[in-house]
């Protein structure tokens, strides 16, 4: 089956931002994205669980995002831009998809 | 004295109490025990929903007093003023950074609404009448602290003064809390008794046994919340997190007192004053004021001001407002 | 008419109604309120199976009538017939392709079982009696129609015709809700008078209250739901949106009629008629007719017929029921 | 024995059998019904924390038996005795190998709480007493079997031991279930009467709906671990699962006439000694004994036993022990 | 730590046809997949959240997979087989995994 | 936007266990880590899913874990003392991250 080159763009973010990033990324050209929710983690600002949370305030989620390579330094510029000052990964990693008028 | 000692301890045995302690004791323990992200979420709901429409209820059945307006400019003057005393206090108390002390700020001059449900509980427990409306005021003191801990930080010229942007002032006014509070509250005083009457098996009948299940989680967060917190809570900031309260009930007695509030009401705007935001003002934090840690805020919240407000403060205010704000309701 | 009227106002300062407006408004201004997935979901398992056990309780208390056999006939007719009068009126009113067609019209053979559970609400306000077996009713009217959208499209020779494998047929009759409704509906009446008195107080005290926070819900939802949808679903589209329910209320009414139920039991079987489906029909549509635009449907289903059935085609439809459909109970 | 069989009848039909047969029907039948995790797990904290506070509640009215110390005694000695008639009858029964023979008596030595808050449904709408720290023993019973397989496998010599780790003794006793049961029982305890009439709206009136729709979750998840062994659990192994109940009924019986408890002691005692877990051992064993299967233990525990001691054994052990264990409450 | 190589896919899917997709997945000789939750998107049909919905209607899930390299073929075209006239989108990344005899 | 070589290792392991390879990862010098929830799934186990459960005994989690590409054995190590004899997979990926000095 025909594969197209592809970047999927994993970005660990903290609940709050999650719509000012996802703004960013359309903005940004982005035709796609995909939000999973994230149960806990670890990092240098310690250990955190969503269990038994009500406030939005702590928790973050994952923002998938595959797209075409040549796309890929505008979506990091965008994405950077929100998740500068905050908590948060980022990820790149080379993939192929399917369909790659889709991206 | 006696008197608030006796009701101190007939609190501290509630089951509302006790849930809370064990919650706190099983994740200081470490026990594997949680109460699911949705099933929290849906207990917070019912408990906004629930007091909201009680409390618009309340309203439509007692009528709009002709204090309900000065109440809730009272209310927004308390949130917008009770930062700048927090904010100096942890200058004086603590080495904590401009940041860290406007974020704590912005938290103290908002409210925990369970902190206020459970003394609307103890009022009701012991059949003194609160007005109807202090649901309104509760919901009008959520967001102004977050403006003026923002004002404090601008003014302070601090680095990292986040993104103070059109969507972050959408977000804190239209935050979900105060949306379903502020929505239930004109539900319940549009349907007034009629509505109550259709739907009380619901929203009183089993609420205190919800607001168990409630406390039980927070105990169990603020437990583990408490167990990650490496030492970045100092002594001062502990004792901050006690004075704090006791020190905004005495402005919110002043503003009752000015406004001519029942005992009943003077006793939950003492508690609304003396309560710390650990819902709204967290997530507006992360966004506008990232650098400053949640660690230090949500610990003095939470895990220090929440139980002391639940064991003493309460039954400390209400005794205060019975015995200082006179006159039958 | 006055009465109409009346009772629709009634109606519209109803928590039910105002609790459903709370969400709507509360999602169009973009507040973060939102209910959990899970929590939506617990509502709608405990809604279904309250109305499932009181139906088949009731029908254990009041027995079997001559009419159960015919209603249930009279409903698997009107919703395999339904679909084939929207599908024409949306050719007429809309330039809507085949797929989008069939697929709406599938939605309004369907029913919505909220619609049914606030039209019962209604009737029991109001005192009116209606039969315990009308929830069988509904849930004969939720599959068929499906299969004459299928059976439309297939005739249409449009492409895209889907899956239409065993799977489906499966999934589409053992669905969750249709399961749930009659298996409850079943152990209503089986168990009868006693098992009700046994989970009464679980499924009849708090029913009305847990409604109010499932529209909120469904309010909340479909508001988010209007915000996305840009302009894909025309002026033609909403007016079939208001004027089908009508049309097909008609329909119920007549089968009522024919079939000699009570002026309530009519009230029910032209408010099923009425509905649309927002639950397992778009999930059958995702599989069956994936080239159909969901935002269409669910815009149409959720956010244009529900509310009106709810604000003011219930009330109606009760007011016709019991005026022109007499007799006593 | 026609008193069994008409109390195993009336059993059968109440809404609590029957909600789980709906749930095990669907399942095998493919429906998509599903509860949500989120509310299946909220439904067992509300179940757990209700049993806990009533029982705690029931000690502080009774005041404290002097048998109470000797029952918790003999269920400790129950938990930790019947693995090994577990793993003896299996070995005489099956060809299964020491891994999944211990792992399956570490679930029978412990205890299933939905069996025993079945059978207090029972004795309730029997109007037979029963003492409230059969709750403790319920919590008490929880872990000790766990250390008994353990030590078997160890003893065996069978690689794989798992890593017994101490990380492991604190999760077993300080797992989410036990540290609910015991810490509401205290609570209830505490509060007493006084504490029980605040809640009782939330804990009593709804508790046999919500053990309905919790039943009717378990029916789901039997149902589908049925559809998914695949022959892995042959015909020895399921008449275990009905041996074994009946077998740890009798050692309860004995225990419970040595220790002198009432007749509604007695049955409970027996429905602990019957039950098998399904929450906490089978976690215990996936980090203890990985290697043995949970396709084997989950579908004795979950698929045969619980229906079995649900339908079958309740009244049965009711009826003996109101039989045999005579004298007034 | 001795690792081999793999393919990871990842198939973000509508929820209705989940099962049809791990059933075709088994079929092509699949040993094994993992489906995460996902609480919201954004792609060509507009904008979509899990929160407050209750139909399984709408929204998605993801399908991970990992497989031998030289079964990608197959894989990939059972997949295609049911995301064909959907919604979804299938990425494909080179992996290495322990133990690969599970694979 | 400058980005930084690193390897994304994502460990799908049964509930129960989550702990203790979170404390063995942290043991390990791995200075941050990402939960994820995980739905269901199918292995030579069987098939499974979390809906309606009530016991952790079941069901899985995701971890998942970006570190520098030098750290990877260690890390391996790690992981597979606890996965060893549990159910669970473990994949690696070639990746890129922004901000190194976090990982
Ligand atoms: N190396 C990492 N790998 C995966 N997730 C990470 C990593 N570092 C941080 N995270 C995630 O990002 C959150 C915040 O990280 P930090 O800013 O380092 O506290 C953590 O709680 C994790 O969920
Ligand atoms: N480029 C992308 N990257 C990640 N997820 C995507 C992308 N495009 C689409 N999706 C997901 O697939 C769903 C349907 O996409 P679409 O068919 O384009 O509407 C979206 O709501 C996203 O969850
Ligand atoms: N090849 C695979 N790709 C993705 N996930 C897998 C794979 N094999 C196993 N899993 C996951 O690991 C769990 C246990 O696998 P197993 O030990 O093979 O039964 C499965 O239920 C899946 O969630
Ligand atoms: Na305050
Ligand atoms: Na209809
Ligand atoms: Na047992």
């Amino acid at each position: 089956m025909k594969t197209h080159q592809a970047k999927r763009v994993e970005i660990i973010i903290e609940e709050p931002l999650a719509g000012r990033l996802t703004d960013a990324l359309i903005e940004a050209g982005v035709t796609g994205y995909t939000i999973l929710p994230v149960k806990g983690g670890s990092g240098r600002s310690g250990r955190w669980s969503r269990a038994g949370q009500v406030s939005r305030g702590s928790g973050m989620v994952a923002v998938v995002c595959l797209i075409k390579p040549e796309r890929l330094d505008t979506l990091l510029d965008a994405a950077f831009s929100v998740v500068e000052k905050h908590i948060g990964v980022v990820s790149i990693t080379d993939a192929h998809v399917l369909r790659a008028e889709r991206f | 004295m006696a008197d608030i000692l006796s009701l101190a301890t007939t609190n501290l045995i509630s089951p509302i109490i006790l849930s809370f302690v064990l919650g706190l004791v099983a994740a200081l323990a470490r026990s594997d025990l949680t109460i699911p992200e949705a099933v929290a979420k849906g207990m917070s709901i019912y408990l906004l929903f629930a007091i909201g429409f009680k409390g618009g209820a309340g309203v439509a059945t007692h009528g709009v007093d002709a204090t309900l307006i000065a109440t809730l400019v009272a209310a927004l003057i308390l949130s917008f003023a009770l930062p700048f005393i927090a904010f100096a206090l942890l200058g004086a108390m603590t080495r904590l950074g401009t940041l860290d002390r406007a974020a704590v700020a912005a938290h103290y001059g908002s409210i925990s609404i369970v902190t206020f449900v459970a003394a609307t509980s103890v009022l009701e427990s012991q059949g003194i009448f609160s007005e109807g409306y202090m649901v309104a005021a509760a919901a009008v003191m959520e967001a102004p602290a977050i403006l003026s801990a923002l004002w404090i930080v601008a003014r302070s010229g601090a680095k990292g003064t986040g993104t103070m942007d059109a969507g972050l002032y959408r977000e804190i006014l239209l935050n979900g809390s105060i949306v379903l509070l502020v929505g239930s509250f004109i539900i319940g005083m549009v349907t007034g008794e009629e509505g109550l009457a259709t739907i009380a098996p619901f929203i009183i009948a089993p609420f205190q046994g919800v607001l168990c299940l409630f406390l039980l989680d927070m105990g169990l967060v603020a437990g583990r919340g408490l167990r990650e917190t490496r030492g970045e809570v100092g002594p001062g900031a502990v004792v901050f997190g006690i004075l704090m309260p006791l020190i905004g009930s005495i402005f919110g007695l002043a503003a009752a007192f000015l406004v001519g509030l029942s005992p009943g009401g003077a006793a939950l705007l003492m508690t609304l004053s003396a309560s710390a935001s650990y819902i709204a003002v967290p997530a507006a934090m992360r966004v506008a004021l990232p650098e400053a840690k949640p660690s230090i805020y949500l610990t003095l919240s939470l895990g220090v001001t929440f139980p002391f407000n639940l064991a003493i403060g309460i039954p400390l205010y209400t005794a205060l407002a019975t015995a200082l704000v006179g006159g039958a309701p």
